[in-house]
């Protein structure tokens, strides 16, 4: 068996094949160095507050997952339940949260409803003064928060190496073996790879393997930058999203503010972006919480979004036989690695979707049984 | 009805924003101008141009030009589209509407707009803090117009007739924001406010 | 990032809006008998190429045009930009 | 002048003097201690003539550091500059411009800078080498969480955060050139000059408050003068060309696409607060044509045991210290130098009277003419030598120990000056994805493929001489006033000589058996980089996120290469194979602050009045963000007690009597051409090709996926002329989709759109009496019988000469009307409008007001078109034409969008009377267990209907329309708010619509 792609979906994966299915004969592909993709460059939160039930129970396994993670893979991912609390600022805003909140409770998360004064308890230091859309309140996940997002690929590395999966980097793949409707092989850049089986799970290169393979996705790639700051002694507990503008951040444990925005919103393949979205993200910032005028930005990146039609992930068999497909996470698929890794290994080795991927299926579009969190509707860069 | 309601009064959309006044070295001067009519006219057909030619005597400039004819400033906008504005009471809708029948679809904009004139020594200094074009001369002719976003705000800007001396139009509504931006950028050169 | 629209000049990004692949202005005919089937695909499937992509934006900062450009996806580098508006093009001033 | 308080500042008149202003004295402090300085000074240079050499402590194990360079590369001397709300963490001292005042205080340390607590980091510190997070503080499971999390969060980190906004502002500009020159270096002013004096329009941006680069520093002369009065006299030059625009303090951080470049201008970092009206920084893009780069190259130090003890220096930021500041780092010198150039610092320390031990240099063989010149100088000369340890404390160097073929000697000395080499700055060439080239001649990264427009010039592009770096500079900026179409006839080139550059590649001293480091601010030792390779973590990338090596607040600009080149040593790689970690930007770290520019707090974005809002706030109306706009939620009078008292009173009002509300804020599209009609018919999924003139339509816009979009009314005023209202929030958001639709799908069509959003102001006028209201406004002339204006009817008419347009349209469900007047009588017409209605025993009324009794009509908006909706959960499926085509009709037609068990709009009342509902709860059959397989919808909205005395809710509710009566649950974790409700019409008021004809 081949699994494509050594990011964190990839990874865990193979980790499960291996751990849950007993499958250690699997070659893991990929073509730089492992968790050089988006798990290696992503903004580090994880939450499972979704709304829609084909989401909700998913992004719950993957919380719980998370929460026993580093005493399954033996590794210290740095897991850290500081909380995320996502901002309101209209009671419109406020009622669509308290239909998350709710839908969360019904799947078993936890979800609470603050109004303005408990967030002013909590963050003391955001603008509730003389801001041009004022805080009235925030959906808080307590068991939401980060994961040090390098050793998570690491630890699944580990945890898959340990195991006899084979992880291969600095090999790519250009092209897929098919006859008769079925993938039997691939072509890398080191040689060829008889497979019985082989699951795609590329995040931005989504397309150009679906391409091979001659299928025609709803994915678009899209760039998401991300910003780090100078390293700071703590000031900002716990995750905090904007609800008026692009902005999350939390703090590294080296004490930089992590923080992101909206993506640069076209199709690119260059991992890297503008300045019109850094200017839309420190605008927010400073709307937000304008204590951070003086703190320098550091750094700054890009990913590449496989960005989908409703925004929501795609864990399903494909036209092809025996070609499985991971993708869709927009911007969101770092806390749903262990989920995604179980589901799909699930997938790969059962031939059975798992039940609680079921709803991501390749031809909901068709159907019109898409999962669309934010009514944005069939334009990627709009999720 | 009440006679208060009689005489209706008409209010800029600077009203209340702009107060005369300011040091007399101000490296900016601004002036609502507040006597104008404005009209968009999109042309609905090719025989747009010759109507154009036929009511006033003139081949329309393509690309964002400015052009005058019959007292009507005439901006490029858009490949069919075009700001008319003039000066005084004279309604200028209903004009540009007869004169050029069914070739255009023109709508009375007259308070749909605040227009802004910006000079002094200093304007290109104060335009360089929101406009994201080159407004240097060998950029930025005299006839030229842009369409643009200001500090978020959409606006229209084009040369007027005198040196260093711009005009601005945006949407009424957003007046109040053009001018924090305008007063806070124009601060550390000095601004005066001249009626106009 | 800055976009050579045909009517104003080289503008910023800002002033643009992305829609995406330029077949969204090619709208399947509603009366063909697939015609679902070629609605799903003109509304969810995409070439996503990497390279030479002509893709949809609008300059609602600017002239309010429509326009397909053609643009690198790996560089950003813009090759051209024409407005999207073709059929019985006829031009207001000529 | 001998001075007390500057023991280390060189005497003015001797050999070396600097180039500070010794008449204008400036004092400062720096953890609460009084020093002084002059005017010229950087913080790290003045802290040098004081004397103090301990300026901070590591970031891991808490060791004392002290100044390391003499500009942003450095990584040691980082400090809290300023106080209270204009605390700026992590600062570098050596980029710091003294000024009067200047407060700056250690950081990183606990309880004082001498006597650190943490630094028990150091004797504890085997369980701090590099990835010690991932492996260790693993076990017992709790104690993450619990224990080593809080930890390491509380000693993470180096300096702190101002805590309250940051009280300056910040600006955003914009420029434009042909050629952009990025530093001013012998190579940059060349460039300057040369595409200057062609006439192009050149911008040339410096990051230092002075022109000249290197220049300042260096004892070299230009047309037999001393090299800086070249650079004064090319900047007096420069600043006299009209076309020529020279921003110093003004560091270019970023090469974007386009040829954007990302600079940032510190306009008042050198004074104690901005000047009123004066940012603190300015953020310009630039666009240029073509860009000179001549950023220069940073010196790299040599890894060896101790080297980062206080009074361990790069070579040539002892230079600078001597020659332009005028400040004596240390009396007694060792260099440790790999390169001709490390030997020049020897004659520059002797020249200024400091005493240089020794030479240390591992070459075997050097020009004689350097090792002549030391001898001349007294100074010992070590080939084939290294430093393998330096030893000292807190108060800095005590000694060097230089090993010479296996032989130790120990070297007294308060000073060790280091040089490795020197590294182009390649960062600008690699931001658009460049990748550089390693050069075996200069042992390091020299740019590689350039982005469109770049060229670089001088020791940036590794041409390290003075003659070369001007000739180079020279040629680069003509030619990119050529490819500008600029040409100017050739000048004499300036006379300068090329300084000896040779070089042998060393990056560490394998013999130290001492904390060696690799990088100094982040704490990664040569033994970290070993552990790494041994743990796999062997590509550069894996490298450095394992021992985070280069990722401190300097990047990595005196390690990288170091810590590259050994890990190539230990896997046998050749460095053009291993590569360089990308640099991404800025290039040096930007404020925050100066991204957003004036955008911050409550100018975040740009706020929409309407014509009516003055008159708002003066009858007391409380204020709610409607999309961009601000409008009226409701107008509290006094004695009422909540909001819920107000709107209640608001509602009875218009129910009873008539109320007047803004709705100015809602999209107004004019739509004119012979096709108008047929346009719309494919945009709605109703028909507006049948609507009479002189009438208005409710229509619904679907997205091409077959989802509601918008709704809204549409009225016709002539054959060819509608306007189309779409709501507030989607307004902008329609009228691209409506062009898109023209332009790109049938631009066959003659038709055009415009908004006329702003020229209209409109209000509703509702309740029993509004035609009344509205009579008096118009007065007898004017008809507004039913006949004569009929519901769903529109007409222009003229208000006192005023053209008005009057609609018979109702969102309250009473007789009601929208009454638009051209926006400069907007605020008069309310006025008037609100006196006749206060004489009628009406009210104005808010949103909230306006939200009720929509809900009471079961009319749907936002909450209910939230995107993931189609026409039939709302009720409105009967709306759409079976007989034609339009957008969103096929996708509309998908199973999962047609299936008969979708949630419906359905009403909503509370079982037990008086009960408060609340919007958000999710519908669960009655009795059913509170999980996610039982959840059939949610309540939308909800509403204290006065009408119905009660609370009133809309729901989406799975087969909605057949349940009406049943009891079910609603479940509202979020408020403790569950309770039994029953399901009923969406209509709670007049069902049949008799008041809104009447
Ligand atoms: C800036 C940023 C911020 C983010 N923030 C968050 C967040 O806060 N929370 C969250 O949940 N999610 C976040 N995400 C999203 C999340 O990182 C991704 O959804 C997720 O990591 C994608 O899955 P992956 O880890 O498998 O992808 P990747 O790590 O990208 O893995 C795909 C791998 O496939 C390899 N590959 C591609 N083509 C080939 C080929 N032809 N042959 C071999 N190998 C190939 C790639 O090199 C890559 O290593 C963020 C993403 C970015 C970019
Ligand atoms: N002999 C040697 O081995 C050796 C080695 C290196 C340099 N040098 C000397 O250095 C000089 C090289 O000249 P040069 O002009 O190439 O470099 P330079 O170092 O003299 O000048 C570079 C200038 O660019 C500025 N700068 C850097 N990055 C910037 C940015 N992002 N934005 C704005 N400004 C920025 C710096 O502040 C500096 O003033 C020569 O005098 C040469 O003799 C000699
Ligand atoms: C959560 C997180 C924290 C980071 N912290 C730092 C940091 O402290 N210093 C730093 O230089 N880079 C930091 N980075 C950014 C990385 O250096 C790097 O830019 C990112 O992994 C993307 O890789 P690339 O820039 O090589 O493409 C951080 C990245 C992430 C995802
Ligand atoms: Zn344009």
């Amino acid at each position: 068996m081949v699994v494509v792609g050594a990011g964190g979906h990839g990874l865990a994966t193979a980790y499960y094949l291996a751990k849950n299915h007993g499958i250690s004969n699997v070659a893991l592909i990929e073509k730089g160095w492992l968790g050089g993709g988006n798990v290696g460059r992503n903004t580090t939160i994880i939450r499972s507050n979704y709304l829609l039930p084909g989401n909700e129970a998913f992004y719950e396994q993957s919380l719980k997952l998370w929460e026993g993670l580093e005493q399954d893979f033996n590794y210290n991912a740095m897991v850290s339940q500081r909380g995320v609390l996502n901002l309101y600022h209209s009671d419109a805003q406020r009622d669509a949260y308290a239909r998350r909140g709710n839908a969360m409770r019904l799947h078993g998360a936890d979800a609470e409803l603050l109004d303005r004064n408990a967030v002013k308890a909590m963050a003391p230091f955001l603008n509730f003064d003389d801001a041009r859309f004022p805080i009235q309140g925030g959906l808080l996940q307590r068991r939401g928060g980060t994961a040090r997002h390098d050793a998570v690929a690491w630890g699944f590395a580990r945890g898959a190496s340990d195991r006899g999966v084979d992880i291969i980097e600095n090999c790519e793949v250009v092209g897929l073996a098919i006859e008769d409707g079925r993938v039997v092989g691939l072509k890398t850049t080191r040689g060829d790879i008889k497979a019985k089986k082989v699951g795609l799970a590329v995040a931005g290169a989504t397309s150009q393997l679906g391409a091979m393979a001659g299928l025609r996705l709803p994915i678009e790639s899209h760039v998401l930058q991300a910003f780090v700051s100078e390293g700071l002694k703590p000031l900002v507990p716990g995750v905090i999203t904007f609800g008026a503008g692009h902005f999350y951040v939390s703090q590294s444990d080296k004490g930089g503010l992590v923080f992101g925005g909206d993506i640069d919103g076209y199709n690119s393949y260059a991992r890297r972006g503008n300045l019109p979205v850094v200017e839309d993200v420190c605008e927010s910032g400073m709307a937000l919480m304008p204590m951070i005028g003086r703190v320098r930005l550091l750094r700054s990146w890009g990913g590449l979004m496989d960005m989908s039609m409703d925004g929501s992930p795609i864990i399903d068999r494909t036209p092809v036989e025996n070609l499985f497909l991971n993708c869709g996470w927009c911007y969101g698929g770092f806390k749903a690695t262990p989920a995604s890794g179980w589901c799909f290994a699930h997938l790969i080795a059962t031939g059975q979707s798992h039940p609680n991927a079921a709803a991501y299926r390749l031809d909901r579009f068709a159907s019109g049984a898409v999962i669309d969190e934010k009514g944005a509707g069939a334009q990627p860069n709009l999720h | 009805m009440a006679d208060a309601a009689l005489q209706l009064k008409a209010r800029s959309a600077f009203d209340g924003l702009l107060v005369p006044g300011g040091p007399k070295d101000a490296g900016i001067v601004v002036t609502e101008r507040k006597d104008l009519q404005i009209a968009t006219v999109i042309a609905r057909s090719s025989g747009f141009a010759e109507a154009i030619k036929t009511a006033y005597g003139i081949a329309l400039p393509s690309g964002p030009k400015r052009i005058v004819v019959h007292e009507i400033t005439l901006l490029g906008t858009g490949p069919r589209a075009w700001f008319a504005l003039r000066a005084g009471e004279r309604p200028l809708a209903s004009d540009l509407e007869q004169s050029l029948g069914e070739h255009a679809a023109v709508a009375d904009q007259s308070d749909g707009y605040g227009v802004l004139r910006v000079s002094g020594a200093k304007v290109r200094a104060l335009l360089a803090k929101g406009v994201p074009i080159d407004l240097h001369p060998r950029a930025f002719a005299a006839d030229d117009v842009a369409v643009t976003v200001c500090s978020h705000i959409g606006i229209m800007l084009w040369r007027s007739d005198a040196d260093s001396s711009f005009d601005i139009a945006m949407f009424r509504s957003l007046c109040g924001s053009f001018w924090s931006w305008l007063s806070e950028s124009a601060e550390e050169f000095g601004l005066r406010v001249e009626a106009e | 990032m800055r976009i050579p629209c045909p009517f104003c000049g080289v503008r910023d990004l800002t002033e643009f809006t992305y829609l995406g692949d330029a077949s969204l202005a090619q709208r399947p005919d509603p009366a063909s008998p697939d015609a679902a089937a070629r609605f799903h695909e003109y509304v969810h499937l995409r070439d996503n190429p990497a390279g030479l992509h002509d893709e949809l934006w609008y300059h609602g900062g600017g002239c309010r045009s429509w326009l397909t450009v053609t643009r690198n996806t790996r560089t950003h580098v813009i090759e051209g930009a024409k407005l999207t508006r073709t059929s019985k093009s006829w031009t207001a001033t000529s | 002048m001998s001075d007390m308080a500057q023991p280390n500042r060189l005497p003015a008149g001797g050999a070396i003097e600097g180039r500070v202003d010794r008449n204008r004295p400036l004092a400062f402090t720096f953890d609460g201690k009084s020093y002084s300085g002059y005017a010229g000074d950087t913080l790290a240079s003045a802290l040098i003539a004081a004397g103090v050499k301990l300026i901070g402590r590591s970031f891991k194990y808490h060791r004392p550091r002290g100044i390391f360079s003499a500009g942003p590369e450095e990584p040691n001397a980082l400090i809290e500059l300023r106080g209270g709300a204009r605390r700026e963490p992590n600062t570098r001292a050596t980029t710091i411009e003294l000024y009067d005042g200047l407060e700056a205080a250690s950081q990183n340390r606990w309880p004082s800078l001498a006597f650190d607590i943490l630094a028990i980091n150091q004797i504890a510190s085997p369980l701090f080498v590099g990835g010690f997070y991932y492996k260790t503080f693993m076990w017992p499971a709790s104690f993450w969480e619990k224990v080593y999390e809080p930890l390491i969060r509380r000693a993470a980190g180096l300096g702190r955060a101002s805590e309250s906004p940051d009280p300056d502002h910040y600006e955003k500009a914009y420029a434009f050139c042909d050629v952009l020159v990025v530093g001013s270096g012998p190579a940059g002013l060349a460039a300057a000059l040369a595409a200057g004096r062609s006439g192009a329009r050149v911008i040339l941006c410096e990051d230092d408050a002075q022109l000249g680069g290197r220049l300042l520093s260096e004892r070299q002369t230009i047309d037999d003068a001393p090299a800086h009065l070249f650079a004064a006299a090319a900047g007096g030059e420069l600043r006299s060309l009209p076309n020529v625009c020279v921003m110093s303090r003004t560091q270019v951080f970023g090469a974007y696409d386009s040829e954007v470049y990302g600079a940032l201008e510190r306009v008042a970092d050198h004074v104690t607060a901005p000047a009123a009206g004066v940012p603190r920084q300015r953020f310009w893009h630039i666009a240029a044509k073509r860009c000179v780069n001549a950023m220069g190259a940073t010196e790299r130090p040599i890894v060896f045991g101790g080297n980062d003890r206080p009074g361990v220096m790069l070579a040539s930021a002892v230079r600078t210290y001597l020659n332009r500041f005028g400040v004596l780092p240390g009396r007694k010198a060792v260099v440790f130098t790999t390169n001709d150039d490390g030997w020049r610092t020897a004659a520059d320390l002797v020249a200024a009277g400091a005493q240089v031990e020794a030479v240390v240099d591992p070459r075997a063989s050097v020009d004689e003419n350097l090792t002549k010149a030391a001898a001349a100088g007294g100074v010992r000369v070590l080939l084939g030598g290294y430093i393998v340890n330096v030893t000292g404390g807190a108060r800095g160097v005590t000694s060097a120990i230089v090993s010479v073929a296996g032989k130790r000697q120990i070297l007294t000395a308060d000073l060790v000056a280091v040089s490795g080499g020197w590294n182009p700055q390649v960062a600008l060439t690699t931001h658009r994805g460049g990748k550089p080239r390693w050069s075996d001649a200069l042992s390091t990264f020299v740019p590689g493929d350039l982005p469109d427009g770049m060229t670089v010039a001088g020791a940036a592009n590794g041409d390290l001489g003075l003659a070369e770096s001007l000739r180079k500079g020279s040629e680069a900026g003509a030619a990119a006033a050529a490819a500008c179409g600029f040409s100017a006839a050739p000048a004499p080139q300036p006379r300068a000589e090329d300084e000896p550059t040779a070089v042998a590649p060393l990056w560490h001293v394998a013999e130290s058996r001492h904390k060696a480091f690799v990088d100094l601010q982040n704490d990664v030792t040569a033994d970290d980089i070993t552990l790494a390779h041994a743990e796999g973590f062997r590509s550069i990338e894996h490298l450095k996120r394992y021992t985070t090596l280069g990722m401190a607040t300097d990047q990595g600009k005196t390690s990288n290469l170091n810590g590259h080149a050994m890990m190539a040593a230990l896997t046998g790689q050749a460095m053009s194979d291993v590569g360089t970690i990308l640099s991404r930007p800025p290039h040096q770290p930007v404020a925050i602050g100066a991204f957003a520019g004036h955008h911050r707090d409550r100018h975040f974005r740009p706020t929409r009045h309407t014509a009516g809002h003055a008159w708002a706030l003066e009858n007391g109306a409380v204020m709610v963000e409607a999309g961009p706009w601000l409008r009226p939620q409701y107008f509290p009078r006094s004695g009422e007690k909540d909001w819920l008292t107000t709107v209640v009173r608001e509602v009875r009002t218009v129910r009873s009597v008539v109320g007047v509300c803004d709705v100015s804020t809602l999209g107004r599209i004019d739509i004119q051409g012979r096709d108008a009609a047929a346009f719309l018919d494919r945009v709605y999924v109703n028909t507006f090709s049948t609507l009479p003139v002189g009438k208005a339509r409710y229509g619904v816009m679907l997205r091409e996926d077959g989802f509601v979009m918008d709704d809204g009314t549409t009225s016709r005023f002539a054959e060819d002329h509608y306007v189309m209202s779409t709501t507030t929030a989607n307004a902008a958001k329609i009228m691209q989709h409506l062009e898109f639709c023209h332009q790109a799908l049938w631009p066959e069509l003659d038709v055009s759109m415009v908004s006329v959003t702003e020229q209209w102001s409109q209000y509703a006028v509702a309740g029993p009496k509004a035609r009344e209201l509205l009579m008096q406004l118009y007065g007898p002339d004017v008809d507004l019988s039913n006949d004569a204006l009929p519901y769903m009817g529109c007409r222009e008419i003229p208000l006192r000469g005023i053209p008005t347009r009057l609609f018979r349209i109702s969102f309250s469900g009473e007789l009601a009307y929208e009454l638009a007047v051209p926006a400069r009588y907007g605020a008069a017409v309310l006025e008037a409008l609100m006196a006749l209605c206060g004489a009628l025993g009406g009210c104005p009324y808010g949103t909230e007001a306006q939200s009720v009794m929509r809900i009471e009509k079961g009319h749907v908006a936002g909450n209910e078109l939230n995107g993931q909706t189609v026409a039939r959960d709302l009720g409105l499926g009967r709306m759409m034409s079976t007989k034609r085509d339009y957008i969103g009709r096929v996708m509309a037609g998908r199973p999962a969008l047609m299936a008969p068990d979708r949630p419906t709009l359905v009403g909503i009342r509370p079982v037990e009377k008086g009960r408060r509902l609340t919007a958000g709860a999710h519908i669960l059959p009655g009795g059913a267990a509170a999980v996610a397989a039982n959840d059939q919808g949610y309540v939308t909205s909800v509403a204290y209907s006065p009408t119905c005395e009660g609370w009133i809710g809309l729901a989406l509710v799975v087969n909605g329309p057949a349940r009406h009566g049943e009891r079910v649950h609603a479940f509202d974790a979020m408020r403790n708010n569950d309770q039994d409700v029953v399901i009923c019409s969406p209509v709670f008021v007049d069902p049949e619509g008799v008041r809104l004809r009447g």
